[in-house]
């Protein structure tokens, strides 16, 4: 019971990897590396749990607070640089030039 | 026919892939359950020395004592993000719509007021309980973007180098502390027992308004254009 | 600070600060370029003059400075590396008056005259090498500082050519570097030693010294032209005249045959390398390589295409003189990469002259040349003569000890190679001389300039004079002292055996 | 006096000046250029300061907050972390210098900054000895890089950044959850503390997967390497020069130090001689994708991930005992820094000048851009490994280890890799030459643009003549020993 979580992070990650790598579709990418942050950040949460005391061990608490800090920051970049590509080449996908 | 069979190619790799990445997951699965139940982790460490880190909420100590480090840099990226948005476009600031609406209006009105008094709270919650600069400056960022949605012009106002300003504010804060904690104590970040707590509160306090202020902008930014677009 | 410690740094830098000044001028500052050019030149003669009287009278120079933790870059002053940088500076005088007159009015002259400074650098560098490091350095800086000449003219033709150039030498310098690391890795040093300094590597390691040894001298050939790595060097001749005449046929050429020389007395050791049965299959190479430049340069009707072909086939003497284990051979091989120099840079010489009066690429535009350009005809017909062997200009001397040589070492085969040769030596060079001064003169030149009232300007018809006279006197005086013949042989009691 | 200055806390004066300047030159956009220059002077002069202070004192530490680990964070600068800081600050300051002339008045404001917030936080991820506070770096490196990169303004460029950001994300999300494990099984983010608890248990090799993962994918180690050539090729020069002189060895810095002190000790040797391969392959495939570009800019990016090759080359054959082969990691890492920033820049001028950078048409460029030129020239000597320069020092105890270990295969790699090399580089040299027979349309170049690129691609060269001192300061805390002195 007490790695239910941290094993549903770890299934978090693999199916944000599985998508990222499978989808063309940029917003689909971004998601999938959100999701895959969420299912980090579980495993590093939900463990904190294993201590020998009442409260979780805090230290993981800050550092998941830092990192949804950074993931926030990321998306937002990513959006907008989506939105970039989408004016530029009418699609938002990855523009390859060798495909043109 | 070329098609299918690309279409059959594809199909293989996605299988692939999938087997390919639910063994891993098992792996990694197996890996966590090895784990021992009750671990060697900091908590202790932390326990023993929150009493003199200025704050009695083991996270917050964490975050704006013992590892303020981090927060300070983590800062630094929510500063470089938004920088980012700016570089990559050009964000005017003038109302992302002018659609008024008598719901939203009252809505709004209501709710803003009410979420800034929420973060106010759980900025000072965040001493001795859960909460703290990043939950409340990401309620202040919410009542700002409500604003933004509704179709108020919170930016119009206050823009330019005030705006710059909020934005670099507790950026900058860090910086000066770090500064003068080194001049005062000769190591970086380490706050004078007496009066950690007070610097705590102040560097968590114009955290909140920069966090809430760069949400927003961020959400601003990636809103205006698609408004744009239209 | 002891002087002697840094004399061989300063001469280096003789040429490497004025070509550095040279590239900072502007393109129309002539007089200061000249002035510049000679002040190196002069400086580093005179430097190479002390060191000579100096070592000849007991006195060690030498420069170290640190280079890897364990390994020092060296500048060390013996009779050998003399040999070598007195016949760079000597040459590199006269060929910098010579480009003077020949790039007369030619554009990017700062260039090319920086470049040029900066391959006697290398050249005086790499006969100074104390070690193989120092000697792979400046020996790369060679290669790269070339270039830039060879590609001058800037035409689609030069590109390609200096392409060949690069493919060859880069890959000898690979095979170079790899062949000194390997090296290394056996004995931890790689200071050049009289009577080589392999003596304590271990018979299990005979694979390994035998592949150093091939790494080391192709590596080497590639630049010394030997067969089958000599095909840049005929293609190189696309450079301007003063270019062919000092880098192919005195510096470049010569520092890959000097390299050879360093490796099978000062790294393995005559002796060793021949225990080890490393120099009878390059004694073989050596030969094959005379006979097939000669026969090659048989069928060339461009005159400095002929001329490369005979550079290819003659700087194997010199290999060929190492590689007969003798000291009467090593004389001859020895003194033959002086003799060769100024023979060989008399032709070129000459062959620019006909280029810029006359417009004359070809041996069939030659017909009656010598009528109408006496003294360098008189000249080129030395220089032609000395390279077929005739006595008493300096060839001879080369290939009457290479004889003695070949005979005191029983190897009678190499005799048959020397007379093959020479007989193919006549039989590309007496038709032009036959051309030049027996056929009638044409009606028309292919591509006549006015060069002032001499039968060309006077900047280009002295130093091949003058080199036609050291070959002269190089054979005529060859038992005097301070003759090149004389030094060798000091050089070869003091060192080699 | 001079013993007081040492004493200063340069250290953290590295991190704190350029976090000072970007936030001044945000605040005061008409002024960035001069507040940039200033800042990235002052960064210089504070490694200098380090330097003396590490090499009369020994390794610098410093436990911030007054905590010390593992409850707190340490910074911790030993022989290697005073290298990169080095590195940092001389490409740091050639790229500023070029910068000031590189973007227009419009751009400047937008650029300093960010450029400011990268060398902070390249500073402090040199410095810092905590796993957790590397991902933090790194994410900062990442996003100020991604944006960078996107002021290229195309829609390659945006593209490329897009494709640099989706890829350094995952990269750090790899590390992350390798952190994460790290952190439950050892119960430290402390590198020395980690150092002295791990063991060889399950947790620790799936870390050592996921971290390596990541920072290989970070580090573009073939074939990781998809998002590299195009990032690096279409951004502003500048930027190129910074992305692939610094911030690709940002994340092979970390990936060393961690194989250092934490994996190396525990590793068998398998997974080491795994990313030897890799290397060799990246080498090979490198090179030749750099010989069959026709754009300089592709080129050079190609030649990059080469060079990162190289890296892997050494890095596997130290850890398998060839101690002369850490040297070369060293020497590598810092001249392809200098050499690769010098030519990027070149790109940039010849841009500039000429609006193309055609390898074909470069005819005219000797004539015009003789220091440009040069610059190339003297890098490109330095990236071969020509002598004498960085970059042969580099190859040499490169080609030593190989040899001492006997790893034919590996010094058949080098010796091909050093040819293709050589190829491609004297592929553009050789149309450098040429002589156009059309004019072209072109502007001039200020003359800090040119040599910006030429002093960089000089101090390439000049690392030739250092070695012995150079190494003898990078030895300083031993950073090479596996189970010796630890961060």
């Amino acid at each position: 019971m007490l790695f239910m979580y941290a094993l549903t992070g770890v299934g978090l990650f693999f199916i944000g990897l599985y998508t990222l790598i499978i989808h063309v579709n940029l917003l689909r990418k971004i998601l999938a590396l959100n999701i895959m942050g969420c299912g980090v950040f579980l495993v590093l949460i939900s463990l904190a749990m294993r201590s020998g005391y009442s409260s979780p061990d805090p230290v993981p608490h800050a550092m998941v607070i830092t990192g949804i800090v950074v993931t926030v920051s990321a998306t937002a970049l990513a959006l907008v640089l989506m939105l970039k590509v989408l004016e530029m080449t009418g699609k938002a996908e990855l523009y390859d030039e060798e495909e043109v | 026919m070329i098609v299918d069979k690309k279409k059959g190619i594809k199909r293989m790799t996605r299988l692939l892939l999938i087997v390919l990445l639910s063994l891993l997951a098992a792996a990694l699965g197996y890996v966590i359950l090895t784990l021992p139940k009750s671990a060697v982790n900091l908590q202790e460490l932390v326990a023993h020395n929150v009493a003199t880190s200025g704050v009695s909420n083991p996270v917050t100590a964490v975050l704006l004592n013992f590892r303020a480090y981090d927060t300070f840099l983590e800062m630094v990226v929510l500063l470089v993000a938004m920088l980012g948005v700016w570089s990559i476009k050009e964000v005017p600031i003038e109302p992302i719509t002018d659609i008024r609406n008598p719901v939203l209006d009252t809505l709004s009105g209501l709710l803003v007021p009410f979420l800034i008094l929420f973060s106010a709270y759980l900025l000072w919650v965040g001493a001795h309980a859960p909460g703290g600069a990043f939950q409340a400056g990401s309620v202040l960022g919410a009542a700002l973007v409500l604003l933004l949605l509704s179709g108020r012009q919170p930016f119009l106002a206050f823009q330019g180098l005030y705006l710059h300003f909020t934005l670099v504010a507790s950026t900058a804060l860090f910086t000066s502390i770090a500064l003068f904690t080194l001049l005062v104590t000769g190591e970086l970040l380490k706050y004078p027992l007496a009066q950690a707590d007070t610097i705590i509160f102040i560097l968590e306090s114009i955290a909140t308004i920069s966090i809430g202020l760069t949400l927003a902008l961020l959400f601003f930014g990636i809103y205006a254009k698609q408004k744009e677009k239209q | 600070m002891n002087w002697d410690t840094l004399i061989p740094f300063f001469v280096i830098m003789s040429s490497f600060l004025p070509a550095l000044m040279i590239f900072a001028l502007a393109e129309e500052r002539r007089g200061l370029r000249i002035t510049l050019n000679l002040i190196g030149v002069f400086v580093t003669l005179a430097l190479v003059v002390f060191m000579f009287i100096g070592v000849y009278q007991g006195h060690h120079y030498e420069t170290r400075l640190s280079l890897l933790p364990d390994l020092d870059m060296v500048l060390r002053a013996g009779p050998l590396a003399l040999l070598f940088a007195a016949l760079s500076s000597v040459l590199w005088l006269l060929t910098t008056v010579y480009a003077i007159g020949y790039l007369e009015g030619s554009p990017h002259r700062s260039r090319f005259f920086g470049f040029f400074s900066l391959c006697i650098t290398a050249t005086i560098g790499v006969s100074f090498s104390g070690n193989l490091i120092t000697f792979l350095i400046f020996y790369e800086m060679l290669t790269l500082v070339a270039y830039p000449l060879i590609v001058h003219r800037g035409t689609e033709e030069a590109r390609l050519a200096g392409q060949t150039y690069l493919l060859y030498t880069i890959f000898g310098g690979t095979l170079l570097l790899l062949g000194t690391v390997w090296l290394y890795t056996l004995t931890g040093t790689l200071e050049f030693t009289p009577r080589g300094f392999i003596d304590d590597v271990g018979e299990e390691h005979y694979f390994a010294l035998v592949s150093i040894f091939i790494l080391l001298i192709a590596g080497f050939g590639v630049k010394a032209a030997l067969v089958p790595l000599h095909g840049w060097l005929p293609r190189a001749m696309i450079a301007p005249a003063p270019v062919s005449a000092l880098l192919h046929a005195v510096a470049v050429v010569k520092a890959g045959a000097f390299g050879i020389v360093r490796v099978i007395y000062e790294v393995f050791g005559v002796e060793k390398a021949a225990l080890l049965g490393l120099t009878q299959p390059l004694a073989v190479l050596a030969a094959i390589t005379i006979i097939y430049g000669s026969v090659m340069a048989l069928f060339q009707d461009d005159l400095k295409r002929r001329l490369a072909y005979s550079t290819v086939s003659q700087v194997s003497y010199i290999i060929l003189g190492v590689a007969i284990v003798g000291p009467i051979a090593t004389i001859g091989g020895v003194v033959h990469l002086v003799h060769q120099g100024v023979m060989k840079i008399t032709l070129f010489f000459c062959a620019g002259n006909l280029a810029e009066t006359l417009g004359i690429h070809k041996i069939s535009e030659m017909n009656g040349v010598g009528r109408r350009m006496p003294l360098t005809m008189t000249a080129f017909t030395i220089g032609a003569l000395g390279m077929i062997g005739i006595p008493p200009i300096a060839g001879f001397v080369s290939k009457w000890y290479l004889g003695l040589g070949a005979l005191e070492a029983d190897q009678e085969w190499v005799i048959l190679i020397l007379i093959g040769s020479s007989l193919l030596n006549a039989g590309y060079f007496l038709p032009i001389l036959y051309r030049a001064w027996f056929l009638p003169t044409p009606d028309k030149w292919p591509d006549e300039h006015d060069l002032g009232p001499n039968e060309t300007s006077l900047m280009l018809l002295i130093p091949p004079l003058i080199t036609a006279l050291l070959a002269l006197g190089f054979g005529l005086l060859a038992a005097s002292p301070y003759s090149p013949l004389e030094w060798v042989k000091l050089i070869s009691r003091r060192e080699f055996y | 006096m001079m013993q007081f200055v040492i004493t200063l806390p340069w250290a953290i004066l590295l991190i704190l000046f350029p976090l000072t300047g970007a936030i001044i030159s945000f605040l005061w956009p008409t002024q960035s250029n001069k507040v940039g220059l200033v800042t990235v002077s002052f960064v210089l002069i504070s490694v200098t300061f380090l330097a003396f202070s590490i090499i009369e004192h020994g390794v610098y530490h410093h436990a911030i907050g007054g905590w010390g680990s593992p409850l707190g964070i340490d910074l911790y600068a030993d022989g290697l972390s005073l290298l990169m800081l080095l590195m940092t600050a001389l490409v740091g300051l050639g790229v500023s210098v070029y910068a000031t002339g590189y973007f227009s008045a419009e751009q400047s404001p937008r650029f300093w900054p960010l450029w400011l917030f990268v060398i902070a936080a390249l500073n402090a991820l040199f410095l810092s000895a905590d796993i957790f506070n590397y991902y933090v770096t790194l994410e900062l490196i990442g996003l100020a890089a991604v944006s960078l990169t996107a002021f290229g303004k195309s829609r390659e460029a945006y593209s490329a950044a897009m494709r640099y950001l989706l890829a350094t994300l995952l990269g750090s999300l790899l590390y992350l959850l390798g952190v994460v494990l790290l952190y439950h099984g050892f119960g430290s983010v402390d590198i020395a503390t980690l150092s002295e608890r791990c063991e060889s248990t399950p947790i620790l090799w799936a870390a050592l997967t996921l971290i390596s993962a990541g920072l290989l994918l970070k580090t573009a180690l073939f074939p990781l390497h998809f998002w590299l050539p195009s990032a690096h090729a279409s951004a502003p020069a500048p930027v190129s020069a910074i992305l692939s002189a610094l911030i690709v060895k940002s994340s092979f810095y970390i990936f060393l130090r961690l194989w250092l002190t934490i994996f190396g000790p525990l590793s068998e040797g398998a997974v080491e001689n795994m990313f030897g391969l890799l290397g060799a392959i990246a080498v090979l495939w490198g090179s030749f994708q750099a010989l069959r570009q026709t754009r300089l800019k592709l080129l050079i990016a190609y030649s990059t991930v080469a060079q990162i090759g190289y890296l892997f080359l050494a890095f596997s054959l130290a850890m398998s005992g060839a101690v002369v082969a850490w040297n070369a990691v060293v020497y590598l890492a810092f001249t392809h820094a200098l050499a690769k920033s010098a030519m990027f820049l070149v790109s940039g001028n010849i841009l500039y000048f000429g609006g193309h950078d055609r390898i074909m048409n470069l005819d005219r460029i000797a004539q015009h851009l003789p220091i440009t030129t040069t610059a190339f020239a003297l890098a490109g000597v330095s990236i071969i490994g020509l002598p004498p320069s960085g970059g042969f020092i580099g190859k040499w105890f490169l080609l030593e280890a190989a040899l001492v270990q006997e790893q034919w295969g590996f010094v058949a790699i080098l010796l091909i890799g050093s040819l293709l090399t050589a190829a491609y580089i004297f592929k553009v040299v050789s149309h450098a030459f040429t002589q156009s027979s059309l004019p072209h349309d072109s502007r001039p170049i200020p003359a800090h643009m040119e040599w910006a690129a030429l002093l960089l691609a000089f101090a390439a060269i000049l690392l030739g003549f250092f070695s012995s001192s150079i190494l003898s300061v990078v030895g300083i805390g031993y950073p090479f020993e596996l189970n010796g002195v630890k961060p």
